[in-house]
């Protein structure tokens, strides 16, 4: 095989799989929250309603594409694709597997392993912002406005200490490619736990975290489209499929920022105290590996699903001021620290 | 101190009629003195805590009564057409007012005729009269004067009629309130 | 931290200055409980004056009471306060007994208590886990759901209906406690408890939930008592008040049960207020249903009235305290068997009528979490 | 091509028929437009022990452009008949209407100078369920009859019926 055609095979099975994890997370969220609320959630579109997102595609699909008279056409139609498509490039840097051996060539799992990889992802994911302030704005309603606006000034915010965390990570590594900072995390750090970012980052993975649920707009930090006040936000006018790309580009969302913070903090594809290199053959240990991470995903997927049923979410002032006042200068003063361990133990 | 006497003596002479039935007073003031009344009974009473503003329409209960005097007397009256009286107020608007302190209720009682529909606001006195009035507005007509805001509360602005008068139909009159994408 | 609030007059609100935007909510809207508006001025998010609407469900229910029986216009009864029909029902039927000058036997009384005290327990549960919803926590809603299952099923045994309950009629109950009352109420007790307990521990001590109530919509007492605050509400702002205490109808001068009061009468003690009541009606209940197992099985449940029930000419006013605040009928009589005019004084209509000045000034965050604290319920609101 | 197969037993348009009909049917995103009564049974409906999700009517948004079915649950007021004309029509084809109890099926009790005796006089209303108020399992029945309306329902009518045309003027 020649090199284009194996870029093809990677970008079509990441275009693929990141479609999956919506559809699968769609079904997830909806299953799980009613098992957490003592319910059954959807079971009738096949075996355990696992066809659930298929049949709302296809009704979204054949519904009527209302755009409303008084809104702005061409940016109102350019809105949802314009959130779901960053969310969905990002993943071509996610390390999804170490390496696979076909044919006596070794293949990278990853779509492109590029060196500014995480500056990347980071561009990537304020582009997703304009999404949301186009289809609030361009509706030319008032809650879908302030749903759009409230997503501007919240991820704007949010992308401050989500950097500055991030920063540390580039501080500690000293890479910006995100497959060398899997690699890296190899090993054991002070003997006995995984050398992974987790453990030398503490408190930047929880700066992270943070920031994370807010560019994702999951509660507690999901203002633009609280349901309660704005009734759906910033995709308040939009209907049929339109309002699919939009809840579909979440979820992508969600999967990104899931595998993103495996990566940089959870070692990525590798298992902690084994190498799995050593016993597995060339192409089952590029399938294990890939399954590893996979799990490890999964795991934080189900983390933004159990946070977001139960707990309150925040006011708006109160969103900004834990931005502001509390994880920027303290994701300042982890970047500062580890600056200067970096800085000591070099 | 009784209630009684201790109203009578916070009163004096603008107690007009002092009715007691099972155990709930209820007292008739001038319409006029509506607003020295009720300062005077706050302050001098207790009775700081107003439950509730309404009206009442006597209509029929004058109708009725007219009719058994009607059936007792015979043709007696058809004869003395002459005698009649003025008829009394038609309307009636109460206020439920309410002693924190010592738990006691009274009921007070203002008429108020027909062609003379003004009323003072006691919105001064409560802000808890802003919504009782302003229905009693709606559903009778009542003017309040000196009411901040004195519109239509239950039934829609282009309503015309007041409902609870005793001569407004029940199924009401076929009005409908039409589409108006500005006001909606 | 209760604030002096400036005596603006909400519906005329301040001067036209500066570029505001009127932002519409309601009638529907997911958190204006159906019918329900309110016109705001909005700088942002900030609320600079708000101006709510009703009449969005004004049926002519006392219209329609003036032109039936007084035993007709029980079921109508059921329809105000949906969330706790029986309270409705027990409310005017005390008023008609009031009127007629009667008094009913004490186990019927000693039923209408413990149902009524059901009633608080169901209504309280449906305004924390909507408070809950409302702010985005909507997980305790569920758990508070099936609890509320649970009093409904005991309602279905004894009166045959879920919601609109029309329980007992004018002179007493229609029937005994259910058989399988006897045997759910000391399992049920439990499960409601645990069913709060873990509301509690979800939310209460949760600091999302602290910092989206705690000083929100903060009120003073004598604002509150200038504005015909009653029930909940006002007992939140630090008044202790409870009709069931100040003025004992039934059998409630007989229980040892205490009355919650807050300080701040704020969002936060609302909800904790309703939180501490439904403790203190699973101790009344415990006490009347002590009490109701010493009568003799043959006591009896209705006291003998007329079949057609006439009042003497007169005019009465009867409060109890529902779930929400006081809840008077006011019955006037002409002596025929139809009332001549039926007022109904609603808790939650004063409480809302103040709210134009409760959210002055906060965010449209805050608007959303003080509706649903107020637990405005349209059928009694617009009758 | 056999012209059989377009005439309304063919295959693929059948199947693609049956498709969509299959898609709506599993996902009847509610709109709760609850106002009275019947609302509070509609929670309870919607809520854990009945659990409305079950049938794909899962997600509840209170926007009409999102949703396929109203469930107008109350009395409507003739004050609140433009606002319920108004959401009818913001809704996105295609839209189905329950009418929940006896209030919106024929005014119920409220026969007064201010309700609107029924909503079918104001919008077209698929399904009616009496009581007053229903009890849940009224509620969930009716969904699941809807469910069979629509499963019975031919979405690519008109397409087929231009087919036909077409093939028609062609011969």
């Amino acid at each position: 095989m020649v090199d284009w055609q194996i870029d093809l095979i990677k970008v079509i099975f990441i275009w693929v799989w990141a479609l999956l994890i919506a559809v699968v997370m769609t079904w997830v969220e909806r299953r799980a929250s009613a098992m957490m609320q003592d319910r059954l959630g959807p079971n009738r579109a096949g075996p355990f309603g696992l066809l659930q997102p298929l049949a709302d595609g296809i009704k979204l699909f054949t519904k009527e594409d209302i755009i409303p008279e008084k809104a702005r056409k061409i940016l109102f139609v350019l809105g949802p694709p314009l959130f779901a498509l960053p969310a969905f490039s990002a993943y071509a840097v996610v390390p999804f597997g170490d390496k696979i051996v076909l044919g006596g060539k070794e293949i990278i799992l990853q779509v492109s392993d590029v060196n500014i990889g995480f500056l990347y992802v980071l561009a990537l994911g304020a582009i997703g912002v304009y999404g949301m302030v186009i289809g609030g704005w361009a509706s030319n309603s008032k809650y879908s406005i302030l749903g759009g606006l409230r997503a501007t000034a919240q991820l704007i915010s949010y992308e401050v200490p989500m950097g500055l965390a991030l920063l540390t990570i580039v501080l500690l590594y000293g890479t910006f490619s995100l497959r060398e900072m899997v690699l890296l995390q190899q090993g054991t750090f002070l003997g006995f736990l995984p050398n992974w970012g987790i453990f030398k980052q503490p408190l930047g993975f929880i700066i992270f975290l943070v920031a994370a649920y807010a560019e994702a707009n999951r509660v507690p930090f999901d203002l633009p489209e609280c349901e309660s006040e704005l009734v759906t936000g910033y995709h308040t006018e939009y209907g049929s499929m339109r309002l699919g790309l939009y809840l579909f580009g979440e979820y992508v969302n969600l999967g990104t920022l899931a595998a993103i913070t495996v990566c940089l903090f959870f070692g990525g594809w590798s298992l902690p105290y084994v190498d799995m290199s050593k016993f597995l053959g060339p192409v089952s240990y590029g399938i294990a590996s890939f399954m590893v991470f996979f799990l490890k995903q999964a795991f934080f997927l189900f983390l933004f699903v159990w946070v977001r049923w139960t707990v309150p979410r925040f006011r708006y002032d109160q969103l900004m001021g834990l931005g502001w006042k509390a994880l920027i200068p303290l994701g300042l003063v982890n970047l500062f620290v580890t600056a200067l361990l970096v800085q000591l133990t070099i | 101190m009784s209630l009684k006497e201790r109203i009578k003596e916070c009163l004096e002479e603008d107690l007009l009629e002092l009715t007691e039935f099972r155990g709930d007073l209820c007292v008739e003031v001038p319409k006029n003195r509506v607003l020295e009344v009720m300062s005077k009974l706050k302050k001098e009473a207790g009775f700081d805590f107003l439950s509730d503003v309404f009206g009442v329409d006597n209509l029929d209960l004058y109708a009725a009564k007219a009719k058994k005097a009607k059936k007792k007397t015979g043709e007696e009256e058809e004869e003395e057409p002459k005698k009649k009286e003025p008829p009394p107020p038609r309307f009636e608007v109460m206020y439920l007012l309410l002693s924190l302190s010592t738990n006691e209720r009274l009921q007070v009682k203002v008429r108020v005729p027909e062609d003379d529909m003004d009323v003072p606001s006691v919105t001064g006195i409560w802000r808890s009269a802003t919504w009782p009035e302003r229905e009693a507005f709606d559903m009778f007509g009542f003017r309040f004067k000196g009411h901040p805001n004195l519109r239509r509360l239950l039934m829609w602005d282009e309503f015309e009629d007041h409902p609870l008068r005793k001569d407004y139909p029940l199924e009401g009159k076929g009005e409908e309130r039409h589409l108006n994408y500005d006001t909606v | 931290m209760a604030r002096e609030i400036e005596t603006v007059c909400i519906t005329t609100g301040p001067a036209e200055v500066g570029d505001y935007v009127t932002l519409n909510i309601g009638p529907i809207h997911p958190a204006m409980h159906g019918t329900l508006r309110v016109i705001t001025k909005t700088d942002g998010e900030t609320i600079i004056s708000a101006e709510p609407e009703i009449g969005y469900l004004h049926r002519g229910v006392e219209k329609l009471g003036e032109n039936l029986t007084y035993k007709q216009f029980l079921p109508l009864t059921d329809r105000l306060n949906y969330c706790s029909a029986i309270c409705n029902n027990v409310a005017y039927e005390l008023a008609v007994e009031k009127a007629l000058g009667i008094e009913v036997p004490e186990k019927a009384q000693l039923i209408r208590t413990i149902m009524m005290e059901l009633a608080r327990i169901a209504d309280h549960e449906v305004l924390v886990g909507i408070l809950g919803v409302d702010l985005g926590a909507l997980t305790p809603f569920f758990y508070l759901i099936i609890q509320r299952e649970e009093i409904y099923e005991i309602f279905e045994w004894h009166h045959g209906a879920r919601l609109t309950n029309s329980m007992g009629t004018i002179g007493g109950v229609e029937a005994d406690l259910p058989d399988r009352f006897h045997q759910k109420w000391p399992k049920m007790r439990d499960t409601i408890r645990k069913a709060n307990d873990e509301t509690d521990r979800l939310l209460t001590h949760n600091r999302i939930w602290m910092d989206r109530t705690i000083g929100v919509n903060a009120f003073c007492a004598d604002d509150a008592l200038n504005w015909g605050f009653t029930g909940p509400m006002l007992r939140a702002c630090g008044v202790k008040r409870d009709l069931r205490k100040d003025e004992p109808y039934l059998m409630y001068d007989q229980f040892d049960f205490e009355v919650p009061t807050g300080k701040h009468g704020d969002v936060f003690d609302r909800y904790m207020i309703r939180m501490l009541e439904m403790e203190e009606s699973i101790k009344i209940i415990d006490q009347a249903y002590a009490m109701y197992q010493k009568l003799p099985e043959d006591a009896p449940l209705m006291k003998k009235v007329p079949k057609i029930i006439k009042p003497p000419e007169g005019q009465i006013y009867h409060a109890i305290e529902s779930p929400n605040g006081e809840l008077g009928f006011f019955i006037k009589s002409d002596g025929t068997d139809k009332p001549y005019r039926i007022k109904i004084r609603p808790p939650c209509y004063m409480v809302y009528q103040a709210f134009g000045e409760l959210v002055q000034g906060e965010m449209i965050s805050d608007l959303i979490a003080c509706l649903s604290s107020i637990n405005v319920i349209a059928g009694e609101l617009d009758r | 091509m056999n012209f059989q197969a377009i005439q309304g037993e063919g295959w693929l348009l059948t199947k693609a028929e049956q498709l969509i009909n299959w898609g709506r049917s599993r996902s009847p995103w509610p709109f709760p437009y609850g106002t009275a009564c019947c609302g509070i049974e509609l929670m309870c409906a919607l809520a854990s022990g009945y659990d409305m999700a079950r049938f794909g009517a899962e997600r509840v948004a209170f926007t009409p452009r999102q949703c396929d079915v109203l469930i107008e649950a109350g009395t409507i007021t003739k004050k609140m008949v433009p606002v319920l004309k108004r959401i009818y029509a913001q809704m996105a084809e295609p839209k189905w209407v329950i009418a929940v109890g006896a209030c919106a099926c024929t005014g119920g009790v409220f026969r007064t100078y201010s309700t609107q005796q029924g909503i079918g006089s104001v919008i077209p209303v698929d399904i009616y369920i009496p009581g007053c108020p229903p009890r849940p399992e009224g509620i969930l029945y009716a969904l699941l009859k809807l469910i069979d309306k629509i499963e019975a329902d031919h979405p690519l009518y008109k397409q087929r019926q231009k087919v036909v045309e077409a093939l028609e003027a062609g011969k």
